[in-house]
């Protein structure tokens, strides 16, 4: 059990390792870079199965039981985003070889990459609020490293966007910390949703509102998430894919947790939550709607679609937070697939901007293929994951009442179609390109790159199919949340 | 041994208290730094004599403190002071002649 | 907690917010780590008003908390490695561009100057 | 046998599309393989379907939303089927003609199998969901369909603008679904309509629901996509904007209607708005000289109808739609076709631009007479019966009936009139438009096989008008289907009765509207209205991307001191307005504690408001130093001798690093308009401040529970193996953290070292020393 | 008796501190804050006379030398860029 | 002095820091300061020597002075003269060694009244900070002094040779 825990943080910092290790060989830190992360998805799904079957698992780092120590715990939500995260990496990261560029000049990329990795899986995994304040903090240095690769003069502006925002992000978690600790004694979010419990409400909704803001700048929910668009774009394809796969979702993942955790039912903060996504969809959308730019397009849907997951936090019901774990599952996928596709019509065209491309369905047809599916996915249209998602959610939304918010996200889809078609009409359809850059897409590398985002293509394919026995999962992670006794007992008294 | 010792660490601080008076009131950088060199690293020395003495063990890192406070107080203000010195803009008021100056203007030093 | 140092860690954050809001790459950084300073006292205080250093052999009642110490200990560290980070971003964006300043997002610009006549633009493509 | 078959459309689809290139027009064949094997399995099942044994599949999706895999055909369903797979088969049949070896060909044909597929399963479903998946998926193909001809900017816009609009309404109707679903406990339709929810909640959700039905089938306020939409190719027209999708919106209007007119406003609602569309589309279908234009509207108009008789839910208006529907799809798509081949061989479709049409088109005009006949309701062909039993249900029903049918009579004396209208333009063009001189005569005909589908089916409309028994049983069963109640014989004689009459005086006054169709032109270029459809349409398009503009440049400035500011402000005040707003002071806590915090504090303070407001980096950037010297003291004086060390340490290497940056820069802060204001960010800085002192005196002040870390002092040496119980908390129980911060710094200084690289190291390895000289050279002064 | 020392010390750190706040030069600053860092050390001294315990030893050591590496630092930057 | 001497040095400052004088921190401590002994070895054999007596001292003078210049502090933060005149005086040295030019120009930071501003190694020469110039052969004679003394405790055989031999170049003569 504790090597299924573990696993995930500690494997991928042995293969950031070793890859510092191997250096400059680059097809050594390739093969340790891939095999780190198959091992560590068939960890994950492993770890899925058994927690499924079995229910919450926990490990005492250290042996120090809790709340003395740290716990490692994997519930169901926590194995379905580690799951989904490590299987993105892994094809994140077969593209990022497939791809001339930072990867291939840059000796840093493995082993950051691989600690980005370890970051992640500790942010899911871990049990202790502080730690998730060090996992986080892992998850952003390394993705600052990876973000300013190549240090291109734009890169680094707005790069500097990012760190900034994010170390104020960590400066008010670390005030976070301070306040729980200083008003509980305790870190371990087990042992504080009944301490939390215990204090006086005005502080108790204090401390989770200032919870939702510090999750809320990581996952760029309104009005926090100006940072997102202006600086994913401009960082290296595969980064700016995992990126909007992954960073955004585990700060959703860390509001999730730690209102249905920490806080008891009837202190959250739902009402406002529901606000806050209505809003978060429709000005991400809007500013979807008014770039120019592929990567900024996606960038700015990546925001609209937290708003979806919020919604679903913001219903505090099972139907609700079912439908926002398996919108995350679905967005993972999707983006990240679309950001791939960005990369590669970058490749292809040599620019991601609107204005410059046409007719690119004549030039690539497997690329309007594996751009137009998730796109659609994207917005939500049947039969893909993104409808079975989306519907959850209206359902979920319907079934408590929350008419304007349902109404609302039913109304972005529609904008968000529009900017997708806006992406396709413009990029893919039109005439002939006048001029073609003549990258063509067979060398055995770019196969890498097609073969990477084909099969995220069908691994979201797969979640539409799969969406029965998924959504029963999400179901089971949403009952696991609501009712946290089984988590805590586990954590507490195991 | 404890009067002593409080003694020597009461006298010790005094002479930092000074230093810090004269770096605040006196007239300029040189002259700050005149303050700041001597008095404190006595004063550490024997604020550090008189910990040593109170306490019953631990002796050696105190003394290794004042040591270091011995070899590094006068090499910090004679990086400092050069760098002042070799820095524009630190208004030096040199009243009777700069023997290094002349030496930068490339005219030998009198010696 | 007294009064005292919770005043004094809103100071530091307070400041530390007044220069983060300022243009300068430089300046924002200061107020980064002044910030960082806030935080940390209040972390550190959050064990209560302290105490004897935590040795064993000392009078385990006296001794102030360890854990927040510990916790300090390790967002010193991180803040640290984080603002080098930025720092050494800064270098580059100074080698770069020779300026010191936030520059604004040019797409953004773009996007706020086609604002002001969106109206001309075709509907529907 | 129904889920294979849709499959089947999948399938054949996808590889159709996988292989366009390769497979060229043979991709039709194949593709046209799936509705046509369709079409004869709906054949043999429909004597059983008919005697009211529905043929039901079922598989499972996500059962826990309800949205599961129900098919079910019934006799309505029957119908539909019908006109999707057996109409469909005939565009498949006539599009090899149209396409030629034309280089789209291929996607088109895979597009149209999916997009039958997409159709059948709508025609079919009986879950809502799936009902809306499939609906949804027939306006994605046809997006693709509309757009095939994607150089050109119109057919991108008009596939945009059909698939807005029926997506817009597909996602009310989807609200509209769920809210259904969830009052009535279940998605599947056959049993929603057994026991039909009522309430307000299901009233607001019809509406909605209809809203979806509405924009699929063009009702006015909606229907501007469709008339756009023609600048696709005809079998495309044909087969999506007159047989078959369009039609899906009555589909849906028909199956709910028995269950739910009666409930709320579902009868004015869809009375009004299918008699404004049959209006307004058969008057608009008088002015264009396009002749596919002129089509579109007809459909319009004709939709309109459709969904008046079939929304109205009464037994007698159900049957004559379903007979109105079958009718319409026979002569409608019939037309499109003949319009297509004019199109195709005459490379014009407006009707002044014609040429005169010799001999060998008369087997065309004779089909395009045929139907358009039929669509104006003259005997003896298909069109007739059906409007004839649209009368008769209409005069023998309620008032609210009786008025409807004033506004069916008037909309179809347009109809008979917009129907004259085509027939003269292929017959005698001079009689709608100024014939100009010297026309070319246009002798060759096209091609038999080409004609052939458009035949086969104004052979239908004339078959189907003789002899009403062929269809009559499909007609009165598909109208059980739908409504226990309802039930039919068509007949092409009923003996002189009112609906006769009212049939006759339409004709006459339809011939009398084309006869004075001069006066007719003027009078409603007069009335025409300043803002079209279209413009509606785009107005809001562009309201849209103007508002997302607006609202972009407003939150997105792009500008980081506004991005803090705006985090900062929204942190302290959310959280702080948070706790105010409950039960959170504990209580005033000690003003000072130990004395040494009244310097330290006050040194702290100072340093760090003169730090503020430096005007030299150097001199912040050391006052920064003295803080966190202040804080090393702090520590010391919390008794915290681990920490006070490495923060010392820590901030003294901070403000090494920090100098060795700033060596590049100039000493003082240059003078610039700072992006916020300086009382701005006093406010905001103010707000934080109060925020971390309120929080932090609540937090502090709530403990009741002793700290976790009592247990660590004690275990500290008999578990840790360590006296320094910071140190064992450190390296032992809180190791994760440890090992994390350790990660941090070594990514941190990855992404320096990569920084600092940047850009020194070429792509390619020039030969070093040359590099090196180079370098040195340019060194030099 | 320490108490009066350790109070000696804290004013003359605020002296310190006056003088690193007031500059006016960066060599003043710098010597400002290599007093202060001294100061330091003779209040860590201090407060383990006070209290007995040698746990706060190691950090006048330390403060001792690291002080030297950061005033020798900041020499060499005003050195190199003027004050 | 040699490389054990250093080493020996280093471990004990390694063990003073630990406080500690476990087994484990005496092998760490060796480890660590071979490792710096090893690597930074910057080290020219037989330039110092020390002569404990002359060490004493020296050490026991510059305590001296120390004091006394402590005192010139105070007693000039407590009254406040006027205006003195500063000045910065050049002092060449005897062509001692590196370490005891350092050596010496720390020193005479710590004396009353001078401050090292700047050394130059070709030829060896202190350029003093004083705070009062008006009689600059008597700031010279106290660098001269303090560098005699230092030599005498610390100079090699050669540089001790050569004190006699320059010391009649003496600077009054210059």
């Amino acid at each position: 059990m504790s090597a299924l825990l573990g696993g995930p943080v500690l494997l991928p910092l042995l293969g950031a390792a070793l890859s510092v290790g191997v250096g400059r060989w680059r097809n050594a830190q390739r093969l340790v870079g891939v095999t780190t992360l198959v091992v560590d998805a068939v960890a994950s799904i492993a770890l899925l199965h058994r927690v499924d079957r079995h229910g919450v698992a926990s490990v005492q780092a250290g042996g120090w039981e809790a709340p003395v120590g740290i716990t490692l715990v994997a519930d169901r939500l926590a194995a379905i985003m580690l799951v989904v995260a490590v299987l993105v990496l892994l094809a994140v990261l077969v593209y990022a070889i497939g791809q001339p560029g930072a990867e291939e000049q840059h000796v840093g990329f493995h082993p950051v990459y691989l600690i980005l990795a370890a970051g992640i899986g500790a942010a899911f995994l871990t049990g202790d609020l502080f730690n998730l304040f060090v996992a986080f903090e892992v998850m952003l240095m390394a993705s600052y490293a990876l973000i300013t690769l190549g240090g291109r003069p734009d890169q680094v502006r707005s790069g500097m966007t990012y760190v900034v925002i994010s170390l104020l992000a960590s400066t008010l978690f670390l005030l976070a910390l301070a306040f729980v600790y200083s008003a509980t004694g305790t870190l371990n979010m087990a042992d504080l949703t009944t301490k939390i419990a215990a204090l006086p409400g005005g502080l108790r909704s204090g401390l989770a509102l200032l919870l939702v803001v510090v999750f809320g700048i990581k996952a760029a929910i309104f009005p926090l998430f100006s940072w997102l668009p202006d600086s994913y774009p401009t960082a290296p394809t595969p980064v700016t894919a995992v990126f909007a796969g992954l960073l955004t979702k585990v700060g959703v993942y860390a509001l999730l947790r730690s209102q249905t955790l920490l806080f008891p039912p009837g202190t959250r903060p739902g009402t406002l939550l529901l606000v806050v996504a209505a809003l978060t969809m429709v000005v991400g959308v809007l500013g979807a709607i008014a770039q120019n730019d592929i990567k900024r397009i996606l960038s700015f849907h990546i925001v609209s679609q937290i708003g979806y997951m919020v919604m679903g936090i913001g219903l505090f019901t099972v139907a609700g937070l079912a439908g926002a774990v398996i919108y995350i599952v679905h967005h993972i996928v999707v983006k990240t697939t679309l950001f791939l596709v960005a990369g590669l019509v970058e490749q292809r065209t040599g620019t991601a901007h609107l204005d410059e491309l046409t007719g690119l369905r004549r030039l690539e047809p497997v690329l309007a293929v594996l751009f137009i599916l998730p796109a659609l996915s994207l917005a939500g249209l049947p039969p893909f994951s993104g409808f079975v998602a989306k519907l959850a959610l209206v359902e979920a939304g319907l079934d408590a009442g929350a008419v304007v918010v349902v109404g609302v996200s039913l109304a972005v889809s529609l904008l968000t179609l529009l900017s997708m078609t806006k992406i396709w009409a413009n990029a893919f359809w039109g005439p002939d390109p006048s001029h073609d850059t003549g990258r063509t897409m067979t060398a055995p590398r770019q196969a890498l790159m097609v073969g990477a985002t084909a099969s995220l293509v069908v691994l979201s394919l797969a979640v539409a199919v799969a969406a029965g026995p998924l959504y029963g999962l999400s179901e089971r992670a949403a009952r696991d949340l609501v009712d946290t006794s089984a988590y805590v007992h586990e954590v507490l008294a195991p | 041994m404890d009067v002593a010792a409080n003694v020597l660490a009461l006298v010790g601080a005094v002479f930092v208290l000074l230093a810090g008076v004269g770096v605040l009131r006196f007239p300029d950088v040189y002259a700050r730094m005149h303050a700041a060199t001597k008095a404190p690293t006595l004063g550490i020395a024997l604020i550090g004599l008189g910990t040593a003495g109170a306490l019953d063990s631990g002796r050696a890192p105190v003394l290794l403190a004042v040591a270091f406070t011995f070899v590094t107080a006068p090499c910090a203000a004679h990086l400092v002071g050069r760098a002042a010195h070799r820095a524009e803009g630190v208004e030096v008021e040199v009243e009777a002649g700069d023997d290094l100056t002349a030496l930068v203007d490339g005219a030998d030093p009198q010696v | 907690m007294t009064v005292l140092l919770a005043v004094t860690a809103g100071v530091l954050c307070a400041s530390g917010t007044y220069l983060v809001l300022g243009r300068q790459l430089s300046r924002v950084v200061i107020g980064v780590g002044l910030l960082g300073h806030g935080a940390n006292l209040v972390l550190v205080l959050s064990g209560g008003d302290g105490g004897d250093p935590a040795f064993v052999g000392g009078d385990a009642a006296r001794f102030a908390d360890p854990l927040p110490q510990a916790l300090v200990l390790t967002a010193i560290v991180i803040t640290f490695g984080v603002v080098a980070f930025l720092l050494s971003l800064a270098y580059r964006s100074w080698r770069v561009r020779a300026d010191d300043e936030v520059e604004d997002d040019v797409e953004d610009r773009r996007v706020a100057r086609g604002a002001a006549h969106a109206g001309e633009d075709g509907a529907g493509s | 046998m129904l889920l294979p078959l849709i499959g089947l459309h999948a399938v054949a689809g996808v590889a159709v599309l996988a292989a366009a290139r390769r497979w060229g027009r043979r991709g039709l064949v194949v593709g046209g393989a799936a509705p046509a094997l369709t079409a004869l399995w709906a054949a043999t099942q429909a004597g059983a379907v008919l005697d009211g044994h529905a043929v039901t599949e079922r598989a499972t999706w996500v059962p826990q939303l309800g949205l599961g895999v129900d098919v079910r055909l019934d006799a309505f369903s029957l119908l539909m089927t019908v006109l999707v797979s057996g109409v469909g088969t005939l565009v498949f049949a006539y599009a090899w003609h149209y396409f030629g070896s034309s280089d789209k060909v291929g996607r088109v044909a895979g597009l149209l199998t999916l997009f039958a597929g997409a159709m059948l399963g709508v025609v079919v479903a009986d879950n809502l969901l799936l009902l809306y998946v499939c609906w949804e998926l027939t306006s994605v193909t046809s997006y693709l369909l509309i757009g095939i001809d994607d150089a050109e900017p119109q057919a991108r816009a008009a596939a945009l603008q059909a698939l807005l609009v029926t997506g817009l309404g597909g996602l009310a109707m989807l609200g509209g679904f769920v809210a259904i679903g969830q009052e009535a406990g279940t998605y599947r339709i056959s049993e929603l309509l057994a026991d039909p929810p009522g309430g307000t909640t299901t009233a607001v959700a019809l509406v909605l629901v209809l809203l979806g039905a509405f924009a699929k089938s063009a009702q006015y306020p909606f229907h501007g996509w469709l008339p756009a939409a023609m600048v696709a190719p005809t079998p495309i027209s044909a087969y999506l904007h007159s047989a078959a999708m369009v039609k899906a919106g009555v589909y849906l209007v028909a199956r709910l209607a028995p269950a739910f007119a009666t409930s709320g406003p579902w009868r004015p609602l869809v009375v009004g708005v299918g008699l404004t569309t049959m209006l307004a589309g058969g008057l608009r279908a008088l002015r264009p000289f396009d002749l596919k234009q002129l089509l579109a509207f007809g459909t319009v108009s004709q939709l309109g109808f459709m969904i008046v008789l079939l929304g109205l839910g009464t037994p007698g208006a159900t049957a004559a739609g379903c007979a109105l529907l079958l009718a319409h799809g026979l002569f409608k798509a019939a037309l499109f076709m003949v319009v297509g081949i004019v199109d195709h061989d005459t490379h014009t479709r407006d009707v002044r631009g014609l040429p005169a049409l010799g001999a060998g088109w008369t087997p065309l005009r004779a089909v395009a007479l045929a139907s358009a006949a039929s669509m104006a309701a003259v005997p003896p062909l298909a069109g007739f019966v059906a409007k004839e039993e649209a009368y008769s249900a209409l005069l023998n029903g309620s008032g609210g009936e009786r008025l409807a049918l004033v506004g069916v009579v008037a909309g179809s004396v347009l109809t008979v009139a917009y129907s004259l209208r085509l027939a003269a333009a292929l017959w005698r063009p001079d009689l709608v438009s100024e014939a100009p001189a010297g026309r070319a005569t246009l002798a060759r005909g096209p091609a038999p096989a080409f004609v052939a589908p458009a035949a086969l089916l104004a052979a239908g409309s004339v078959a189907l008008g003789v002899a009403p028994g062929l269809w009559s049983g499909l007609v009165d069963g598909a109208a059980r289907a739908l409504d226990a109640r309802s039930g039919t014989h068509l007949a092409l004689w009923h003996g002189p009765t009112a609906a006769l009459a009212l049939s006759v005086a339409t004709l006459v006054a339809g011939a009398v509207l084309f006869t004075g169709r001069r006066t007719v032109a003027a009078v409603q270029a007069r009335l025409a209205p300043a803002r079209t459809g279209a413009d509606v349409y785009d107005g809001v398009v562009r309201g849209v991307l103007r508002l997302a503009a607006r609202v972009t440049s407003v939150v997105q400035p792009g500008s980081l001191p506004i991005y803090a500011a705006v985090v900062l402000t929204t942190a302290s005040l959310v959280p702080t307005v948070g706790m105010l707003a409950g039960d959170w002071w504990p209580g005033w806590p000690d003003l000072v504690g130990r004395p040494a915090h009244v310097p330290l504090a006050a040194l702290l303070v100072v340093a760090a408001l003169a730090a503020t407001v430096a005007t030299r980096r150097f001199a912040a950037a050391l006052l920064l130093g003295v803080v966190g010297y202040g804080m090393a003291g702090l520590f010391v004086v919390q008794g915290a001798p681990d920490l006070a060390l490495t923060q010392f340490a820590v901030e003294t290497l901070s403000v090494v690093v920090f100098l060795l940056v700033l060596r590049r820069l100039p000493d003082r802060f240059e003078q610039r308009a700072p992006a916020a204001g300086r009382l701005h960010r006093l406010v905001v800085s103010g707000a934080v401040g109060v925020f971390v002192v309120l929080m932090a005196l609540a937090a502090a002040g709530s403990r009741t529970a002793p700290a976790v870390s009592r247990e660590m002092s004690a275990r500290a040496l008999p578990d840790g193996g360590g006296r320094n119980v910071v140190n064992v908390v450190l390296v032992d129980i809180r190791g994760m953290d440890t090992m994390g911060e350790i990660t941090v710094l070594v990514a941190a200084g990855i992404g320096a070292t990569a920084l600092a690289r940047a850009g020194e190291v070429p792509r390619r390895r020039p030969p070093l020393r040359g590099a090196r000289r180079a370098r040195q050279e340019a060194r030099r002064p | 008796m320490t108490a009066v020392a350790a109070a000696a010390l804290v004013v003359a750190a605020a002296c310190f501190v006056a003088r690193a706040v007031a500059g006016p030069s960066l060599a003043d600053r710098i010597v400002a804050i290599d007093g202060l860092v001294v100061t330091l050390v003779g209040l860590t001294l201090v407060r383990s006379m006070r209290t007995g315990s040698t746990s706060f030893l190691a950090v006048a050591v330390v403060v001792a030398f690291i002080g030297f590496v950061g005033t020798a630092a900041a020499a060499r930057f005003v050195e190199q860029r003027g004050g | 002095m040699t490389q054990v001497v250093r080493t020996a040095m280093l471990v004990g400052i390694w063990l003073a820091l630990w406080s500690d004088l476990s087994t484990a921190n005496l092998l760490s401590g060796l480890a660590v300061a071979v490792a710096v002994v090893v690597l930074f070895d910057t080290w020219r054999p037989g330039t110092v020597v020390v002569r404990p007596w002359h060490a004493l001292r020296f050490g026991l003078h510059v305590a001296v002075r120390l004091v006394g210049a402590s005192l010139v502090v105070a007693r000039t933060v407590i009254t406040p003269r006027d205006r003195i005149r500063t000045g910065i005086v050049a002092v060449p040295l005897l062509g001692c060694s590196d370490a005891l030019t350092t050596l010496v120009a720390d020193a005479i930071s710590l004396t009353p009244g001078t401050l090292t501003i700047e050394v130059r190694r070709e030829p060896p020469t202190l350029f003093v900070h004083a705070l009062d110039v008006r009689d600059v052969d008597q700031v010279r004679a106290d660098v001269r002094r303090l560098e005699v003394l230092a030599v005498r405790a610390f100079g090699s055989r050669e540089a001790l040779a050569g004190l006699a031999v320059d010391d009649t170049r003496s600077w009054r003569g210059a």
